[in-house]
């Protein structure tokens, strides 16, 4: 099947017709870049950077509803994912696509996470490759990805100039290529090629680096390192740096009562960096300091998450860097680490 | 909310009297036979000065379309000071609900001592027609069924 | 400006004294123009120590930041002072937390900056994307120079200018054990007219404004923990039981929080912009605070953070105070 | 498959108090409402199960009986938090919800054959009573079984009935221990690792099952080091706070290993070289 290409003057055009689906594309509000549902083309903000909330809410939102009850009610209803129907994410960062895969291994170990799962298979990923990178923080070689990265995605775009490059990855992908034949034309043959070449020099233009190698085994050996008190000694223990991070999957389970008993289990995103996240009924906490968060948010990352599931829960994307308020910075930690 | 939910709305009211004062004064409305809006849900409080502004912020999201704190006249507490910082307290309270586009008819505070039944009734009528003429509160109330 | 050889040499003083277990100031951050807060335990460490407009960190909030673990037995708490450089802004979070007896002027050893105002970083990394190697940043007359990648550029003052400078009203530190500058006077002022015009706005469109904001939350808790005044052990945004604010997300509890947030730092906050700096969604918090501080000021007669002797605003009440609004 | 968030309701057939004071601990035998669950629960010693009320919470719990007792599930519950406080409400025909079974088991059946040793303080003895029962229901396949137990005061012993039933049964030996002296007190007073020293287990062909306060289990394993007990015979479960029990939410890790997951039993060669498992 011949690759396809979009004019820039259609895409208009193709976004209408994919708000047939529940439509997800970037869009702006004040300064600030989120992924959200959008009704008019006109909303989609795709000459963007990087979001500044990683698309993982779209799959993994941060409140969710598990199932209602009526309080004295044995009957508990649980909540059918299916009715959110078929979602188009559009425009999304490879890093993010890439995030969304990574944490599925977790989701679907063991015992498949339902919600999670279920709303990953209706969701469909059109992504946007990072000819330019994003931000100067951007990391994605170094752990595994790339800005034209194809892992997780189910079409990738690529901006060519006048049109966008369409590479369809996945089923998902050629089904959703169907339904936008009318707007897509064929691609000149070297177009592939070309993009190729794009991805190189893309990747050459990512300044930030990390060597890994070794990094995951010689972290649990730096347990009681002092390098964990300098490195955690400006943090607020607030929940920027997991909260954008989209590979953090880390939640919170509670159940909300209104006035009647119309009640409801959901979980909500939580963060390792909270100090109530660790802390028992009883009152002691495992977790006591921010050292011992941070060691726990560096080694999930880099050691806990790839001895299990053999990657780095890192995508590099540099969001964490970017938005710490005290610019405390992953690299330099693991800089440190790999000094140590 | 349609046009006419203002005509036949009825306001829920939450109404948080101090123990000493204007739970009395609301008392003494009712044992004098004074009738007066039954859209008030009384919660009894030691002293106006003990409403902490979640417990206003809490109602407004639960449902209530309107506040209102009531204490002692100024030097009455039975306390001493109780109502002084009460006021202080809800005058920024109240500013602040407004600057953020809460109409200050929904949260109100007034002084009713044990002696006036009389005056509670104006108060009342004078806070439920305040507040039926705003509408209901669902700016920030918490949604019934939420998936 | 101020000396960087005298700042260190100051420093290098005072972390040598027995009594100060650690001195807290700037360093230069890990990339592009950032500077982060750095905590010197020894004077071999000061020479890392800077001071530029690119030092935007109120580093009052770490002396209340830091965990209170049990001591363990057969050894002496550490009651060693900490010492903290501050700029004017940041000297009144001292007064403010002195003034609740959050600590006592003993426990601090505090070195004042005179400030002549910090960047706004989002304005100036938004107006030279992409600077990865470490740049300098200096005020020079009505001008940020920006020293970067081998250029050098020059930028009228009021265009980098973090807005919290352009409406400061005490540039010269309020407390201070030791000065590290000249005093500087006062050049600016806050006359609220964006607060103002926002009052007049109809309810509808306040709230319209306020909705979108904050919708946008992620409740990321940043700001309160950024925040100097917001030192409680116990949050009441963290109790489970009774459930103040709710932990999801959506209008409701976003705007519960806000409120809370913004109320409890009524007659407290400082006005050092903090909040508004770290928030990732961009909310306007310093609108909400700046309410506080305006009706603060002309209700009561009262500015937080200038005297460390005055009453905390809330704690106290004048038999006089208005109450035209009480029924 | 089933949504593995989504709670089975059980009715409580008895329920009674352990121990007294503000952190009692109350002890609910319950049944699966719907009696069709029993079909698919399969527990082994040591599982555990989210337990809680929709409204107010979850927590996670050992399941304190054997799989050999058949017809009910018995959890043992201190009073702590907000959960627990609402669920020590309960009583007999009241109702909460289960689900699980969570987590790994105890080895049971690599450990034919052996001595087992349990050694419990306080609520500590709720995940060693499975392995208990189980052997004493399979009684041949084992060899001796010896309980230790301790608790701050005789009144805070749990399950003394049983302890007593098991005393004189004899088929396995029982110390008890209370940790200050009382009156009329005919066993040992002192802190369960010196009870351990006295008992000396010998480690040939033999597990030690540990559980109790942190603080207990420390010197547990130091006293069973000294007695010549190697890191693979001793086993002990952890507990962290937990919100999912299906190694999803994060929490309770310690280091790479989850609690939910890949516990709650752990051998002590597995956790010895993780200094996170006893923070």
């Amino acid at each position: 099947m011949a690759v396809k290409k979009l004019s820039k003057e259609k895409i208009g055009e193709a976004l209408k017709e994919l708000s047939k689906f529940r439509l997800i594309a970037p869009a702006r509000s004040d300064e600030v870049v989120i992924f959200k549902e959008i009704a008019d083309p006109e909303e989609a903000y795709l000459d963007y950077g990087n979001s500044t909330v990683p698309p993982k809410k779209v799959v993994f939102p941060q409140t969710e509803t598990l199932f209602r009850f009526m309080v004295g009610n044995p009957e508990l209803e649980e909540k059918n994912v299916e009715e959110e129907g078929t979602t188009v994410i559009f425009g999304l960062r490879p890093c993010d696509a890439r995030a969304m895969a990574i944490v599925e291994k977790l989701f679907s170990w063991d015992y498949d996470d339902p919600y999670f799962l279920k709303r990953r298979e209706l969701t469909t990923l059109v992504g946007m490759a990072c000819v330019e990178p994003p931000s100067v923080n951007c990391f994605c070689p170094s752990v595994g990805g790339g800005p034209f990265g194809k892992e997780g995605l189910d079409l990738l775009l690529t901006d060519m100039g006048d049109y966008y490059l369409v590479q369809s990855l996945t089923d998902k992908g050629k089904k959703l290529e169907e339904t936008l034949a009318s707007q897509l034309e064929d691609a000149a043959g070297g177009d592939e090629k070309k993009a190729e070449g794009m991805a190189a020099e893309a990747e050459g233009k990512i300044r930030r680096s990390i060597k890994t190698e070794g990094i995951p085994e010689k972290l649990p050996g730096l347990w009681e390192n002092d390098l964990w008190k300098k490195v955690s000694a400006a943090c607020l223990g607030c929940g920027i740096c997991t909260f954008l991070c989209p590979t953090c999957h880390c939640f919170d389970i509670q159940d909300e009562v209104e006035e009647l008993g119309d009640g409801r289990r959901c979980r909500m995103w939580d963060s390792c960096m909270f100090s109530e996240y660790s802390l028992h009924a009883s009152g002691h906490n495992p977790r006591p300091t921010r050292r011992e968060r941070t060691r726990n948010r560096i080694s999930h990352k880099y050691s806990y998450y790839p001895s299990r599931f053999d990657v780095i829960a890192c995508v590099g994307c540099g969001r964490c860097i970017n938005l710490c308020p005290v610019n405390i910075d992953i690299l330099d930690i693991l800089e440190q680490v790999v000094d140590a | 909310m349609g046009d006419n939910t203002k005509t036949d709305f009825e306001p829920n009211i939450v109404a948080f009297l101090c123990n000493w004062c204007s739970y009395a004064g609301a008392d003494l409305a009712g044992t004098s036979r004074i009738h007066y809006p039954p859209n008030v849900r009384v919660i009894r409080v030691m002293c106006s000065g003990r409403v902490n502004p979640l417990f206003v912020m809490n109602a407004l999201q639960q449902g209530a379309d309107g506040v209102l704190i009531s204490g002692c006249h100024p030097g009455d507490c039975h306390y001493m000071q109780g109502n002084y910082y009460a006021r202080r307290r809800f005058n920024l309270m109240r500013n602040f609900l407004e600057y953020l586009g809460v109409e200050p008819e929904r949260v109100r505070m007034s002084w009713v001592s044990a002696s006036e039944g009389a005056k509670w009734k104006e108060v009342i009528e004078e806070v439920t027609e305040g507040v039926r003429t705003v509408g209901p509160m669902d700016k920030f109330k918490r949604r019934q069924l939420n998936w | 400006m101020v000396d960087i050889n005298k700042l260190r040499e100051i420093a290098a003083e005072v972390i040598s004294r027995d009594d100060v277990r650690e001195l807290i100031g700037y360093r230069p951050g890990t990339y592009g123009f950032r500077a982060r807060p750095a905590f010197v335990t020894g004077p071999e460490e000061v020479d890392r120590l800077i001071f530029t407009p690119a030092c935007v960190n109120n580093l009052a909030t770490y002396i209340t930041l830091e965990e209170k673990l049990p001591v363990p037995r057969g050894q002496e708490p550490d009651t060693r002072k900490v010492a903290v450089m501050v700029k004017g802004c940041d000297s009144r979070a001292l007064v403010q937390q002195m003034e609740e007896k959050a600590y006592g002027r003993d426990q601090v050893v505090v070195l004042g900056i005179p400030c002549t105002g910090v960047v706004d970083m989002a304005r100036v990394e938004a107006r030279f994307p992409g600077v990865l190697e470490l740049g300098e940043i200096a005020l020079e007359g009505g001008k940020f120079v920006l020293s970067f990648d081998g250029k050098v550029e020059e930028v009228p003052k009021d265009e980098l200018l973090a807005d919290k400078c352009a409406r400061c009203r005490y540039p010269t530190p309020l407390v201070y054990d030791q000065l590290l500058d000249d005093e500087v006077a006062r050049f600016a002022d806050d006359d609220y007219s964006d607060i103002e015009a926002l009052e007049k706005r109809s309810m509808e469109d306040k709230w319209g404004y306020w909705e979108e904001k904050f919708s946008r939350c992620i409740r990321c808790y940043s700001c309160r923990n950024v925040c100097p005044m917001c030192y409680c052990e116990d949050c009441v945004l963290d109790r489970i039981n009774p459930t103040w604010m709710r932990r999801s997300v959506d209008i409701s509890e976003n705007t519960a929080f806000h409120i809370a947030r913004a109320y409890h730092l009524a007659g407290r906050c400082i006005q050092c912009g903090e909040c508004q700096r770290v928030c990732p969604a961009k909310i306007p918090l310093m609108e909400l605070n700046r309410k506080f501080y305006k009706d603060v000021g002309e209700l009561y007669d009262y500015e937080p953070g200038t005297n460390v002797e005055a009453a905390p605003l809330l704690a106290t009440f004048s038999v006089e105070d208005r109450e035209d609004f009480i029924l | 498959m089933k949504n593995p968030y989504i709670p089975y309701q059980v009715n409580i057939l008895e329920a009674w108090y352990e121990t007294p004071g503000d952190r009692c601990i109350k002890t609910f035998k319950v049944t699966f409402a719907d009696e069709k669950v029993w079909d698919t629960w399969k527990q082994l010693p040591g599982q555990c199960a989210m337990v809680g009320i929709p409204g107010v919470g979850e927590s996670m719990f050992c399941i304190s009986s054997s799989p050999t007792e058949e017809g009910y599930l018995r959890f043992s519950i201190m009073k702590m938090g907000k959960n627990t406080t609402a669920l020590h409400e309960l009583e007999a025909g009241d109702s909460f919800y289960v689900r699980g079974p969570l987590g790994n088991s105890f080895p049971v059946e690599e450990w034919k054959g052996k001595n087992v040793f349990t050694i419990g303080g306080g609520i500590g003895q709720a995940p060693l009573r499975p392995v208990v029962e189980y052997i004493r229901a399979n009684r041949g396949d084992f060899g001796e079984l010896e309980l230790i137990y301790g608790a701050r005061t005789s009144e805070d012993h749990c399950f003394k009935a049983e302890f007593e039933e098991i005393a004189q049964c004899g088929e396995c030996e029982c110390h008890l221990a209370i940790d200050v002296e009382e009156e009329k007190w005919p066993h040992f007073v002192g802190f369960v690792p010196t009870l351990l020293m006295e008992v000396a287990p010998s480690p040939e062909n033999a597990i030690a099952v540990t559980c109790g306060p942190p603080i207990m289990i420390k010197f547990v394993l130091q006293n069973l080091e000294k007695l010549g007990f190697a890191p693979d015979q001793v086993y002990t479960t952890l507990e962290n706070r937990m919100k999912c029990g299906i190694g999803k939410c994060g929490r309770c890790n310690v280091g790479h290993l989850y609690v939910c997951k890949d516990g709650p039993v752990f051998s002590y060669a597995q956790l010895k070289d993780i200094p996170e498992a006893f923070a």
